[in-house]
């Protein structure tokens, strides 16, 4: 039904694909396991003829479609729903709906008549529950409600392979619930590929799972198998990370506090009600499946997202209200999700810039010291670095602002297993400097290994907060799905 | 300069009151309407120092005869042209059916002319032409109700061509803006150097606008010709001229160019580099008439500048008209009497004795070889030769 | 034959190198700013009248040289603070406010120096031509094309080497990022719309004595400079430099061999570069 | 076109729109009892509007900033001219003038869409001076810079002017009721969101050509319509400037709804004349005023006039 040959792709430097191979059957139920930047979603853009494989090629029902267009790999009946909700905000539901049948008919470009709601429209959009909503504009919907139009506009396409990216990610109990069902209900006919985060719900999808670390298939079998398999506990759950069992280090005075923080993006409310405490010489975790809102709450906390409501208290201060340099200049960086590497700066650059005008703890020679690899690669552009690489001289420009409190988003999305534990060497280093961070992870373990306290967010809200070593495994299966 | 142009408006007008107060006409000139003259100019836009002299020279006239003709007020109406014909259009439209003009004038581009050439011949507006060149408005154009006095780009250019195969050289380079007066200006200064023996050694048309003329000097340098004949106006002739001198042309090549590209507005931006540069024209500053003397004093103490043949081409645009209103007494409803007054008006023009020629409503007039030269202090052009009465043969 | 060449080449380079200092500002405008300044043309004007203004009153072209592109570039800083700001990552609405301030500073230009044509005599030591044997060239473009490149040069190592350059640098990749370290986007910003905007004034200055000045030179050089920088790739300062060298060599030898078709082979230039590569010679790919 | 406007015109929140509306159109028919001058800049602003409309589309519905809508204005125009003078009845003259816009539209249009953005811009720029450029040259053909009178041709004003607010209204109406259509809402969902409508299957590529075809042939229909109404075209007409100005009503009015470029057009054209009759500085004040506009009424004053007359107390 669907075959992948092969498939390489690469993003400059950086090899999101290397060389994946992949077969499914009709009628087949296939999940695409892994951690974050495995490649799942790259391979789903190759798939789909989004994004243009380097080398390897994929087939669909037999006929070759890499290097096709997508909207040529779409007519040929592959479906797919993107991971955040992506359909035409301006409309109303049922109009994004009929746009896809029309799309699917090749009747996009009728004249003749206005849109109209047919019937395959309605039937659709009783089977993921939106029939009553049709009429409302799409941006209104919740964000539960944008997945099953999602959902909705992919199966009035009535596809027969369907790759559904993460269709669970960032909903709440009962929204997760409805279209878990949903998803489990599809027509049986139909070819459906899925990765998710939630280990769970994906293997009790899967006839077959597939599971991607670093742009490879490092295991393929059934769920009973893979559940088994102690690589993939290794690299999902992560393994071998001890939490400190240790007496807790005593509290210091309060560097960071957030009082009823609410932000989102436009009308969109993502974090609701966060109270939030750091004190000086502390680690703390912040812990969340995907689209849980850490990243939203360390971006607000950095002022790079205005507030809606609340305030953030620095060192004292209401610094709710200030734009993000003057934050840096109180003594608040930020290690970003995904690096942000400097286009056209050089690692040089990249460090000179964050020390200029600093004198503290942290000199250029200092980092330079605990980052040797970043010494050996002072000339090169930072984007043309490793992502360990980058990852360096991403918490080198944090340190060396010589900050009150390090925000770090994400430090190890994408890296090797070697790589990962290089970092949470280097969290610890700082920790035993006295540092203190603030540290958003999707590597369970290794947090739970370096934390001093945790805070678990689920849906924009804090639900569970304490030391590590309370983190049962019924609070982490509860929250994170390990 | 708007309100400049209005505050004079208006004090024309409450001089003109006084006048009429103490005046013998005083019952009539209460009893009648003003005559209103609609001028369509460019006042913005890269023509809008034209159109700025034109106005100037109408006004000067209108000025001295105290802003009456046949015993009525005369009142100018301006509109901008924006050097736009579309534009030119809709003034006139608006001059003729909104403000009720009795007669038209101004029109710097030939473009302009031709547009709205079908208009004013149906609505039988006479249109005087205080600008634009283009042969054919007075040729396969003409209209009864048109007519034209400034030149016809013939006119000016076609005695030129003799007098620089006997005068400057036999060898000369043609320079023109690729446009249609630098067209038609170009063939017929050939037309008369080439029956005189003249041979030209290149030709070229440039873009209209041009910021950098070096490639055109630099292939005139290559050509090495004895005079180069330039048909260049307003900034393009400035940037021609300027490079031309700091090529260092000017040592070893003539210019014998028209009459548009020594106008004393370019000289006064080019300097005294372009002394002994040769011309053609229709006016030259050093006439020894009356009428120039009176002209040149009257605009250099208004004005406190040197005229040129922009303000002669307003001043006798008015001069014609108000003699023709002269001519009929006031009385412009009868609108064949006024056009044959027109036709046969003679005027004492500053560039010498100007008169209608009726075949084709374009003025006959002298042509004059000129020479740029510091006078009095003042950079401008002296007279060198008089090429004759020219007419232009309407075909 | 060969002169002619030679003479051309060096008339092209100078005009090249005019044009860069134009879109040299547009570019770095852009970069930073992510304003398409399409009031460039009219800052040009400004700085070539204030030039002859303060040339004349001052008695020095070189004072001028100095204290012009300071002004124009105050008055630069002065419309993104008070109307550009506002209007952050509002493409078509800054598109129209720059329209509209072209619009109102070429009238008042107009206004107040009038509708004649201007210009400005090239400096003592810079007028006149050049003797090398049989070779005559005027010595002003020369000074041109010399300035280009050595702005060209200073602004590489100033952007290369200074914290300042870095800054900028780092603001037109991420601003979001920079200002995490500490950086204030909106004042370097505003520091890049005066820097670009002085350069205008700056071309405006070097520019009136090779050119003239007149009404409606303010479009053609916001073209021009659009069209220079648009090749180039934007927001690339080497994109302006290659741009404006390419655009001055077709205008330059396309008025030597074609001349009426001078312009039209421009808008063929950058028709075909643009078809070939859609970003512009020297442009990234925008995701 | 007149059913959806007093179905708007009676619909409830929407009627103080829909009377704005009415208001517009009867500003355009308004000069008809005049006559004369105000009738022939009516007809100017209608036959502008069309071509505003169809940029109006474009830029709104389709998001290409197009600076060379001059060419399909000069070019339809042109066509008219020259139809009518190979001897061709106005009727055929009047279909040619779209087509052979369409016709260049499809040449550029695939080069166009390959770019985005201020490229698009600046491509688009470049085809349109090409053509002027063409225009400028091809004396033989166009006359060049001297112009080409349609001499010997009259239409009576007021039929034209009619017809020139009949075609404009029936423009406004056929395309709001085309952005109804399963084709109009997918170039809505283009705008929206590309990746998505793409991933559906849509070669969106070809909706954004025939979007531009079609503009292009509206506006080459509107020069058309300018060349009889001036009765005289010049190269002018095809230069940069008018589709800056054309940009400008759009912008002025409003880009989203077609409305507001009609608006745009009407209110330019008289503004503009009526401030050029007493100050040569008139670019000084269309410049404030588009300064103004953007600071005081981001999305173009037809919107906020709907807003403060359709949505107000204002008495309907």
């Amino acid at each position: 039904m669907l075959r992948v040959e092969q498939v390489s792709k690469a993003f400059g430097g950086l090899l999101a694909l290397a060389g994946v191979s992949l077969e499914v059957t009709p009628g087949e139920r296939r999940a695409v396991i892994g951690p974050n930047g495995a490649g799942k979603s790259t391979l789903f853009k190759v798939m789909a003829g989004e994004l243009r494989p380097s080398q390897g090629r994929v087939f669909l029902q037999g006929r070759e479609v890499s290097g096709m267009p997508q909207e040529r790999v779409a007519r040929l009946g592959l479906g797919r729903t993107f991971q955040r909700s992506n359909a035409f905000p301006e409309l109303l539901v049922w109009e994004n709906v009929a746009l896809a049948q029309k799309a699917a008919q090749g009747q996009g470009a009728t004249l003749g008549q206005r849109l109209t709601p047919e019937p395959g429209v309605q039937r659709v959009l009783e089977q993921v529950g939106l029939a009553e909503r049709a009429h409302v504009v799409a941006s209104q919907l919740s964000h539960g409600e944008k997945r099953q139009l999602e959902i909705a506009m992919a199966l009035v396409q009535n596809p027969s392979v369907l790759l559904l990216d993460e269709p669970l990610a960032g909903l709440s109990g009962a929204e997760r619930e409805r279209i878990g069902e949903l998803i489990l209900g599809l027509d049986p006919q139909m070819t459906v590929l899925l990765v998710e985060h939630d280990l769970e719900y994906a293997l009790r999808f899967a006839q077959r799972v597939t599971v991607l670390h670093y742009g490879q298939v490092i295991a393929e079998g059934e769920p009973e198998a893979i559940r088994q398999n102690p690589q993939v506990q290794e690299i999902y759950v992560g393994a071998g990370w001890a939490v400190e069992t240790g007496a807790a280090t005593t509290q210091g005075p309060e560097v960071l506090r957030s009082e009823g923080l609410c932000a989102g993006y436009g009308a969109m409310q993502v974090l609701s009600e966060v109270q939030l405490e750091v004190a000086q010489g502390e680690v703390v975790a912040l812990l969340g499946r995907n689209g849980m809102g850490k990243t939203t709450l360390l971006s607000a906390l950095m002022g790079l997202l205005p507030l809606q409501e609340g305030e953030v208290f620095f060192l004292g201060q209401g610094i709710g209200r200030l734009p993000p340099h003057r934050r840096a200049a109180l003594g608040l960086a930020l290690v970003p999700q995904g690096r942000r590497m400097f286009d056209g700066l050089n690692v040089e650059e990249e460090l000179q810039m964050a020390a200029w005008g600093q004198r503290g703890r942290w000199t250029l020679e200092r980092v330079l010291e605990v980052f040797p690899r970043l010494a050996e690669r002072r000339r090169n552009p930072s984007k043309a670095l490793s992502g360990g690489e980058q990852q360096m001289v991403a918490i080198a420009r944090a340190l060396l602002r010589n900050p009150r409190l390090v925000l770090m988003d994400e430090p190890t999305e994408g890296l090797s297993p070697l790589m990962v534990r290089q970092v949470a060497e280097i969290i610890r280093t700082l920790k035993a400097e006295g540092e203190t961070v603030l540290l958003a992870e999707q590597n369970v373990q290794m947090a739970l290994s370096v934390a001093d306290r945790v805070y678990i967010l689920e849906h924009g809200q804090v639900v569970w907060e304490g030391r590590p070593q309370e983190a049962s495994q019924a609070v982490l299966h509860r929250y994170l799905g390990v | 300069m708007a309100t400049i142009r209005r505050r004079q408006l208006i004090k024309a007008g409450l001089g003109l009151a006084g006048l009429a107060a103490s005046s013998r006409f005083s019952f009539s000139l209460a009893q009648q309407e003003p005559i209103r003259i609609g001028v369509v100019l460019s006042y913005s836009g890269p023509y809008a120092r034209l159109g700025q002299e034109i106005t100037r020279g109408m006004e000067l006239y209108l000025e001295k005869v105290g802003y009456q003709a046949g015993g009525r007020r005369i009142q100018l109406l301006k509109e901008d042209e924006e050097a736009d014909p579309a534009v030119a259009v809709r003034k006139v439209r608006k001059l003729v059916e909104q403000d009720r003009v009795n007669l038209l004038s101004g029109i710097i581009l030939s473009s302009s002319a031709y547009g709205i050439r079908d208009y004013v011949h149906e609505r039988q507006i006479p249109l005087v032409i205080a600008n634009a060149a283009a042969n054919g408005i007075t040729r396969e154009r003409r209209s009864p109700y048109i007519f034209r006095t400034s030149i016809s780009a013939w006119q000016q250019h076609y005695p030129m061509g003799p007098w620089v195969a006997r005068n400057v050289g036999k060898k000369v380079f043609l320079l023109a803006l690729d446009y249609a007066f630098g067209k038609e200006a170009t063939a017929a200064f050939k037309e008369g150097f080439l029956q005189a023996g003249g041979e030209p050694v290149a030709e070229l048309y440039t873009p209209l606008g041009s910021t950098d003329y070096s490639a055109v000097i630099s292939r005139i340098a290559a050509a090495r010709p004895e005079a180069v004949h330039a048909v260049l106006s307003g900034s393009d002739a400035v940037i021609f001229l300027r490079q031309f001198i700091q090529f260092g042309l000017n040592r070893s090549i003539q210019l014998a160019v028209s009459g548009e590209v020594t106008d004393e507005n370019v000289l006064e931006a080019i300097g005294d580099a372009a002394l002994g540069a040769k011309s053609a024209d229709h006016w030259v500053y050093t006439l020894n008439n009356s009428a120039n003397r009176e002209f040149i004093q009257a605009y250099r103490q208004k004005f406190n500048a040197v005229p040129n043949h922009f303000a002669v081409r307003g001043y006798d645009a008015m001069q014609f008209i108000v003699d023709a209103i002269n001519t009929v007494q006031g009385d412009l409803s009868n609108r064949q009497r006024l056009l044959g007054a027109i036709e046969s008006a003679k005027i004492i023009s500053p560039r010498g004795f100007v008169q209608m020629d009726p075949e084709t409503n374009n003025v006959t007039q002298h042509v004059y070889a000129r020479e740029v030269a510091r006078i009095d202090g003042v950079l401008t052009n002296r007279l060198l030769a008089d090429l004759g009465t020219i007419r232009d043969p309407g075909k | 034959m060969l002169l002619l060449l030679l003479t051309q080449l060096l008339n092209s380079l100078a005009f090249a190198m005019l044009l860069f200092l134009l879109a040299l500002g547009l570019s770095l405008i852009f970069g930073v700013a992510r304003v398409v300044n399409l009031a460039h043309g009219a800052f040009y004007l400004l700085g070539a009248y204030l030039g002859l203004a303060l040339g004349a009153s001052l008695g020095s072209f070189w004072l001028a040289l100095v204290l012009v592109p300071l002004l124009v570039g105050l008055l630069g800083v002065l419309v993104e603070r008070f109307l550009l700001r506002g209007l952050h990552g509002r493409e078509l609405e800054q598109v129209l406010v720059t329209i509209g301030l072209g619009f109102i500073l070429a009238d008042l230009l107009r206004a107040f120096f009038g509708a004649a044509i201007r210009s400005v005599p090239p400096p003592a030591e810079l007028a006149g031509p050049l003797f090398l044997g049989s070779f005559i060239y005027p010595k002003y473009p020369l000074f041109v094309l010399a300035m280009g490149v050595l702005l060209f040069l200073l602004v590489r190592l100033l952007l290369a080497r200074t914290p300042f350059g870095v800054q900028v640098r780092a603001v037109t990749a991420d601003p979001g990022m920079a200002s995490t370290l500490g950086i204030q986007p909106a004042r370097v910003s505003l520091l890049t719309f005066g820097i670009g905007t002085a350069l205008a004034g700056l071309g405006g200055v070097v520019g009136a004595p090779m050119i003239a000045l007149a009404p409606g030179l303010d479009a053609q050089m916001t073209l021009f400079a659009l069209i220079v920088v648009v090749i180039g790739g934007l927001g690339r300062i080497e994109g302006a430099f290659w741009g404006a060298i390419l655009v001055g060599l077709v205008d330059g030898f396309g008025r030597l061999f074609l001349p009426q078709l001078a312009m039209f082979l421009i808008f063929a230039l950058m028709a075909l570069v643009l078809a070939l590569k859609p970003e512009g010679l020297l442009g990234r790919r925008m995701a | 076109m007149m059913a959806e406007l007093s179905r708007e015109a009676r619909a409830g929140s929407n009627g103080r729109q829909g009377l704005l509306r009415w208001g517009l159109v009867g500003l355009l028919l308004l000069p008809l009892a005049l006559g004369g001058y105000p009738l022939y800049l009516a007809t100017e602003a209608a036959l502008l509007g069309l071509a505003a409309v169809a940029l109006s589309l474009l830029l709104g519905h389709g998001g290409v900033p197009s600076l060379g809508q001059a060419a399909f204005l000069g070019l339809g125009a042109y066509t008219v001219g020259l139809a009518l003078k190979a001897g061709l009845p106005l009727g055929l003259a009047l279909l040619l003038a779209p087509l052979a816009a369409a016709l260049l539209a499809l040449l550029t249009g695939l080069l166009v869409f390959r770019t985005h953005g201020i490229f698009i811009l600046m491509l688009t720029l470049a085809f349109g001076q090409m053509v002027y450029s063409a225009a400028h040259k091809w004396t033989g053909l166009t006359g060049g810079d001297d112009g080409l009178s349609l001499s010997g041709l009259s239409i009576h004003p007021v039929l034209l002017h009619l017809v020139a607010v009949g075609v404009l209204l029936a423009a406004v109406g056929g395309l709001r009721a085309l952005l109804q259509t399963p084709y109009g809402k997918t170039l809505e969902a283009i705008r929206q969101n590309e990746e998505k409508i793409r991933s559906l299957g849509v070669p969106t590529f070809y909706y954004k050509l025939s979007l531009y075809l079609l503009t292009a042939a509206l506006t080459g229909l509107a020069g058309s319509g300018l060349a009889l109404h001036r009765s005289f075209i010049s190269p002018h007409d095809l230069f940069w400037l008018t589709s800056a100005t054309l940009m400008v009503m759009v912008l002025l009015g409003g880009s989203r709804g077609l409305w507001g470029a009609v608006f745009g057009a009407l209110l330019y054209t008289f503004v503009q004349a009526w401030v050029s009759s007493f100050t040569d500085l008139w670019g000084l004040f269309v410049g404030s005023l588009l300064v103004l506009t953007v600071l005081f009424a981001r999305e173009g004053l037809w919107p906020l006039l709907e807003r403060r007359l359709g949505g107000g107390r204002g008495n309907a």
